[in-house]
C-alpha cells in the first residue's frame, strides 16, 4: 500500500498510523472496533436492535406495517418506509441542539434507501412502515452502524426482507486504506467511504464517499468495505439465533 | 401522558376491571396501591457525555446525558451558572409519538424536572461562575425518553438527577488575559442534595404510586412531588381531575417517607465512592 | 410564623416584609390586591372576561362548542377542550418576542386541566371548545388571575359547569406564608404556589409549587390560597350575577 | 380580512341587501356612507408598556403597547433609531384566526402601520440616537387585535400613534467609558405630526369610509391613506377588484379633508396636554 | 416643477437629476429603462414569462387551474388564486436568506390581488391557481415587473382574462416626479409609487405608495404611473403576439 | 427525484417500454445509454451575484449564484474560509413541489453538491482568511432550480462550479486598527480544480447516463460520482435499489473518461479567458 500521499494538510497532522502499522486505537488497518449487538430490548417498539461499535452506542426502533398517515401519502402497490437518524444532544463532543440538522435528514434518505433495497415492500401495499435511529454516542461511521442496527430491528419486527443489511465505513488514513474508521481517523483522515451490502445478494445499497481517492484506491476500498459487511452480516446472524432459539435473549441483560 | 390517538371503549372496560382490582388492593402487575416498580440506575453510559443515566423504572426507559460550556450569565442571575434542561420524547418510545418539536408533554416533562432540581438547591449554582457576570457554566441536561409506560415525570427526574449527581465537568481557571483556560482537570458539580420526585396518580377514590401508561390511561389526575431531605420543593397537579385538599395533604406526608426509600436507591445507584463525592463537592 | 428561613440568598434581598407585617404593597398576609372582573365585553367570542388583579390586566375569551379541526383530533366520548394562554409582547419588563415560549406553553396545559375538571365535557361528545387567555400586563398571580378570568368566560359562553374555578397563588416571603403573591414577591420571595379550585366541589384543580416549604407550612399555605380562592369565587359570583340580572353590564363601561 | 371560511350563499344575499341601501345612501348600521363609527382612545392602559393605547372604533378593539430598546442601528441607517412594528390578529378576536406565525394578513397590517408612521416623520428617528453609529433606540410597536369587526388598518394606525404619542421613554446618558446610563428621567419621544390613516371600501360603485367586516366581506377593493397635515404619505390598495383613476384622485381629495377630523379626535384621545407635550417634544 | 423638497436629509444625499434634468442613467423624467419579455420558456409550468427592466430579471410561472390542496380552502363558486413572490439570495446587494421575508409576504399578497382582478375567476370554480415569481436580480420596481411578467405567465397558461395587467412605478426624485425607478433612485429618492392597471378596463389593480407627495404630485404621479403602464401593456401584447404568431419563438433565444 | 404523486399503473407501463428500448440501446429521447443531453452553460448572467451560472442540461434548468462575506470561521477550521452551500427547488420548476424549508430531496441535492466542490479543493479555503482565526470568507453558493427533468445533481453542480469559477469577489486589507478595508478590487477565487460530477441510472439491468425526470422516475438506483483530473472525490448512491459491485467498479472508470468530456465543456462555458484566468488564480 502506499505510504503517505501527502498532501499539505497532510503533513501538519498527527500520525493515524505508526510504524508498526498500528493504528492510534491499536488496531491494524482490516480489523473492526469490538462489536456488540441486542435485540428487542425496547417493549413498546414492534422491532428494535441496539448496537456498539467502538463507542458507537446506537438504538434502532421498528413500527409497522400500520396506516398511513396523512392518507394522501399512501402508495397503492407498497409499503411507505420512513426513516429518522437522530442524534442524542450528547452523543458529541460539543452539544448538538435536538431539532434535525442537514446532515442528519440527509442521512435519514440514505439509510431508508440502503434499508429499502432489502425489504418486501410490494408485500404491504398502502402501509407505512417507521424506522426510528437514535445515536446515543458517536464515533465514527455511525451511519455503517445504524443502518446494521435498524436492519435488525425489521427482522425483530418481522418484517418480510430479501436479505440482511450490514454497513460499516472504509477510508484512507495516513495514506493507506483502513476498516471501520474510529473518530479521530473519521475527522484527521483523507477518505470516509461508507457502504451498506447485502451479501446473499451482492448488492451494494448505500455508497458514500468524500475525499481524494485514485481508481485503483477505490476498488481496494471498496472490496476491503465488503468484507467488513460480510463480517457483521454473520455476527447479525449469531445475534438473530441467539435471540430466537437460545433461552437468554441478550435484551434481558440491559439496565443491569 | 403521550397517548395521543386512544381506544375509548376498550379504555372505560380497563378502567372497571383496573377499579375492581384497586377495591381489593391490587394492580394488574401485581403491585399494592403504594409500591414503585422496580427501579434500575446505570451512570456514564455515555462516555462523551460529562454525565449521563439510564434509569429503567418498570418498562418506561429513560436516558439523560450532561453537557457544559461556558456563556454569559442571564441577565437576571449575573452571579449563577445556567441550568437548561430539555425533554425529547424520542419516536421510538411509543407508537403515538408524532415527530416535530417538543409538544406540551415534552415540555411539561422538562421544566417540572427542571424545577425539581432547580428549586431543591441540588447543584450550587452560586459555584459554577468561572467569571462573575461575565462567564459562568451552562448546564445542560438533554433527558431522552426511550420506551414509555408510564409516571416519566418520576423516571426523567431520576435519569437528570443521577447523570447531573455523577458529572464530571471541565475545570477551568482564567488566564493573565483574562479569557478561561481549560485545566485538564474534570471535576464534580458541587451536589448539596438529592431531590426526589413522587408522583402519585388518583383514579376513582383510589390513590397509587408509580402509574403505568395503562393506570394513566384511565386515571382522573396525578400530583408529582419534589422532595429534598427537608421538605417539599416543587409540586405538579396534572390530568383533568381535581384532588380533595385533604387527600393532597395525606399525599405529600406519605409522600416525604417514600421518597427518603428513593432517595436510598438512587445513591446506590450511583455507586457508594460516587455518591460520597458528588456530597463531597458541596462543600 | 417562622421569622425567615436564612439561606445565603435571603441575607442579600431587599425586606419584603416591614416590621410591623406590611408588605412592599402595604398588605397584610393575608390580603389580597384589588380586583376587578368583567364579563361579556368581547363582542366576537361566545364568552369573555377580563380580570385585574393588582396590576395583571388578563382578557379571556372562549369559542364552541364547534367543530373539531383537523377532524382526527375527534373525541368520541366527550369535548375536547384547548386553551391557549398568551402573553402580549408589552406585558412584561422587557419585551416578550410573540411566539409562545416554552413557559407558555405548559401554563396553557395546567390552565386547560385546571377548567377541564368543571367542564361537563361529556354532554358535548365530537365537538371542541377554544379557550383564549392573553396577559395584558403581568403582575404575579398572572396564571391564577388567567384561571379566574377563564371560568368566567366559560359561564358567559353558557358552557355547562361543574362548578366555577377560582385560582390564587400563595407563597413564602420572609419567611412568611402570603396570600396572593405581587410581582416583587413573585421574583424575590422563596416560594409560589398557584392554586385553583372549585369550592362547592372541593376539588383542587390547578396545584403547582417552586421553593422549599416544610410540610408543615405547606399546609398552612394551601389552607390560606383555599381561602383566597373562595373569595375570587364570591367575586365571580358577583359579577355573573350582576351582568345577567341588573341593567348595567360593566362590559358597557369599557373604554371610556 | 381575517375571514378563512365563508357562507358563500349567504354573502351573496348580503350584498344584495347592502347594495340596496347602498343606493338610497344608507348602511346596515344606520351610517351615511362617509361616517366613520364612533372613535374611543384611552391611552397609557399598560403601566409596564412605555407607550400604550387602546382604541375602539365601533366594534373593533385593538390595543398597542411601546417598548425600546437600545440596540446597533441598521447598516443603512447608522444615524437613526429603529422602529418595528408587528401585529397579532389574537385568536380571542373572531372565529376564524388560525393560531401560528402572523399570516399575510396581520403582516399587512403591521406593515401598512409601519409606513404611515415611518413615512409620515412621525417619530424624528434622527433625535433616537444614543452614540452615533453604534447605539440607537429600538422602538417596538406591538398590536394586538382583541376584536374583529372590520377595518383594522384604520384602528390599528390609530392605536400604534397614540401609544406613540403617549410614550415616555428611557433616558440615557453615555457613562465615562462610552457605556450608555439611564439617567432614571423618561421622556416623550419627539414626535413631529399625527398620521392619521383613512380607509375607504368600493362596493359595486359604491365607496364607503370606515367598512365594517360585514361590509369587507362582500367589498371588491379597499384603499387605505395615511395624510401627514401637508399632503398624503402611504397609500395601500387592497381587495381583488380596481378602482378607476378617477375615483382614486377623488378619494385621496376628499380623503385628506377627512383626515383632520380624524386627527382632532386622536388628540382629544391623548389628552390636551399631553398631545402639547408630544408636538413639544419634536423641537 | 418644482425643485427639491428640501428636507434636512435631501440635503444630504447625492444628487438624483442633474442639470440637464438627466437621471443617474441618463434617462430623462418619463423615460422607463430598457425592457426584455418573453413568454413560454420554461417546460414543466402551464405558463411561464421573464422579464428584463433595468436589471430587474425575473421569472413567472403558472399552475393551474387544479386540485385545491388541501380541500378546506375550496372555493364553492370561484377559483383560488395563489401568489408567492420570491427573491433569490443572490438577487440583491447582501445575500437574502431563502426563506421569504415579511416584505415577501406582503408583495405576495398584494401581487396576488392585482392579477385576480383580471382573471375570470368565476369560470372555474373549486379549482386553484398558482402563480410563482423569482426574483433572479433585483433593481427597483421589482414589483410592477413581477406583475406585468406573471400577467403574461397567465396569458401563456391560457387563463381567461378580463384584460392584461402592467405595473410600474413612478416616484419623486429630488423633487420631481420620474417613472420607473431604478435602485438608487428607489433607495435615495423620496417617494416610491408602485402601480397596477388594466388598460383596457381603466381600473387601477395595485396602488402603494411610500414617501410625502401633496394632493397635486401624487395626481401628477398617478397620471404618469398610467402611461408608464399603457407603455408596458403595448409591449406585453407584442411580445404574446411574437410568440404566438411568428415563427421564432423568443423562449427558445434562451440558454444560450 | 421531487415527484411527491405519481401515477402508478402509467409508471409500470412506461418502465416496460422503456426496457424495451433499453434492450436495443435506445431512449424516449434518441440518445444512447452513455450519451448526455445537450449542456449549455452560461456565467455572469446576475450582476448583484459575485459569481453567477445558468445551466441547461436538456430541459433541466438551474442557475446558481455567489455571495461572500466576511466571518469568523468555524471553530474546527480557524485556517480556512467557509463554504456554504444551499439548493432551492423552486415551485416554478414543477407541479410536484411543496413550499415550505427545503425537504429531504433539496438538502442532498445542496450537500452533494458541496462535497463534490469541497473534496476536490477546487477552492483553495486556505487562501481565503484575511486575519487568521478571526475573519475569513464566508462563501455562499445559492442554487435555484428553475426547471426540473431529471438529474438535478449534475446540473445544480455544474451550475455551482461554473458560478465559483467565474466568480469575482471583494478584495480586503485590514486597516491599521486591525479591521478589515475593501480594497475597492474584485478577486478571483483561488481555484485549483474543476470537479465533475456524472450520474448514471440503472433501469432494470441497464446502466445510463444522465437520467431524465422519466427515467428517474422508474430507476431502480442511481450513482453520482464527482471526479478531480486526478481520480475520484465524492460519491453518492441514490434509489431504493443496489448495485453489484461489479457495476459499480465498471461505473466508476468508465466514468473517469466521461468526466473530463464535461469538464471540457465546462471549460468552454467559462470561456477560454476566464477559465484560464480561474486556473491562474490557484497558483
Amino acid at each position: 500500500m502506499a505510504q503517505g500521499s501527502e498532501g499539505p494538510e497532510a503533513q501538519k497532522e498527527r500520525r493515524l498510523i505508526d510504524d508498526q502499522g498500528k493504528r492510534t486505537d491499536g488496531r491494524g488497518p482490516n480489523d473492526m472496533r469490538p462489536l456488540r449487538l441486542e435485540v428487542g430490548m425496547l417493549r413498546n417498539a414492534d422491532g428494535s436492535a441496539y448496537i456498539e461499535l467502538g463507542k458507537n452506542k446506537i438504538v434502532a426502533a421498528v413500527y409497522g406495517p400500520k396506516e398511513v398517515h396523512p392518507r394522501h401519502l399512501v402508495l397503492p402497490d407498497r409499503m411507505l418506509v420512513k426513516c429518522r437518524y437522530h442524534m442524542s444532544p450528547f452523543s458529541v463532543e460539543e452539544r448538538k441542539p435536538p431539532q434535525p440538522s442537514r446532515r442528519e435528514i440527509e442521512i435519514s434518505k440514505v439509510i431508508r434507501e440502503a434499508l429499502e433495497a432489502a425489504i418486501m415492500v410490494d408485500q404491504f401495499p398502502r402501509t407505512a412502515l417507521d424506522v426510528f435511529v437514535e445515536v446515543l454516542e458517536s464515533d465514527g461511521g455511525s451511519r455503517g452502524a445504524s443502518i446494521t442496527a435498524a436492519s435488525l430491528a425489521l427482522a425483530n419486527a418481522g418484517i418480510p426482507m430479501r436479505d440482511m443489511v450490514a454497513a460499516c465505513a472504509v477510508g484512507k488514513v495516513d495514506g493507506q486504506i483502513v476498516l471501520d474508521l474510529n473518530d479521530v481517523e473519521d475527522k484527521e483522515g483523507e477518505v470516509d467511504m461508507p457502504v451498506a451490502y447485502m451479501p446473499n445478494l451482492d448488492r451494494i445499497t448505500l455508497l458514500q464517499m468524500d475525499g481524494k481517492l485514485t481508481i485503483d484506491e477505490f476498488k481496494r476500498a471498496l472490496d476491503l468495505a465488503l468484507q467488513g459487511c460480510r463480517q457483521l452480516y454473520e455476527a447479525q446472524r449469531k445475534v438473530l439465533y441467539a435471540h430466537y432459539f437460545s433461552s437468554s435473549t441478550s435484551g434481558e441483560q440491559k439496565g443491569q | 401522558m403521550s397517548i395521543s390517538r386512544r381506544n375509548f371503549v376498550v379504555e372505560r372496560l380497563r378502567k372497571e376491571k383496573l377499579k375492581e382490582l384497586l377495591a381489593k388492593g391490587q394492580r394488574l402487575d401485581g403491585r399494592g396501591l403504594r409500591d414503585y416498580r422496580p427501579l434500575s440506575i446505570s451512570t456514564s453510559v455515555v462516555s462523551k457525555a460529562e454525565g449521563s443515566a439510564q434509569v429503567y423504572l418498570g418498562n418506561t426507559a429513560v436516558i439523560a446525558g450532561v453537557k457544559t460550556s461556558l456563556d454569559r450569565p442571564y441577565r437576571d442571575t449575573p452571579d449563577r451558572g445556567n441550568l437548561i434542561v430539555n425533554a425529547e420524547l424520542l419516536p421510538l418510545a411509543s407508537p403515538y409519538i408524532e415527530l416535530g418539536p417538543p409538544n406540551e408533554n415534552a415540555i411539561e416533562l422538562a421544566r417540572v424536572v427542571d424545577r425539581g432540581i432547580r428549586e431543591s438547591g441540588m447543584v450550587d449554582m452560586t459555584k459554577m461562575v468561572v467569571k462573575p457576570g461575565e462567564l459562568v457554566y451552562s448546564i445542560f441536561v438533554d433527558i431522552n425518553v426511550l420506551n414509555i409506560d408510564g409516571n416519566l415525570l418520576d423516571a426523567a427526574s431520576y435519569a437528570a438527577v443521577a447523570a447531573l449527581a455523577s458529572s464530571r465537568v471541565p475545570e477551568y481557571t482564567l488566564g493573565d488575559n483574562g479569557s478561561p483556560v481549560q485545566t485538564g482537570n474534570r471535576i464534580p458539580l458541587p451536589v448539596t442534595t438529592i431531590p426526589v420526585s413522587i408522583t402519585a396518580a388518583k383514579i376513582g377514590e383510589y390513590v397509587l404510586y408509580d402509574p403505568t401508561e395503562e393506570e394513566e390511561a384511565v386515571m382522573d389526575t396525578r400530583l408529582t412531588m419534589a422532595f429534598t431531605e427537608d421538605g417539599i420543593c416543587a409540586l405538579q397537579k396534572g390530568g383533568s381531575g381535581g384532588w380533595a385538599p385533604a387527600e393532597v395533604i395525606e399525599l405529600v406526608e406519605g409522600s416525604f417517607e417514600k421518597a427518603k426509600e428513593i432517595r436510598e436507591q438512587i445513591r446506590r445507584g450511583l455507586g457508594v465512592g460516587q455518591a460520597e463525592t458528588a456530597q463531597g463537592t458541596g462543600s
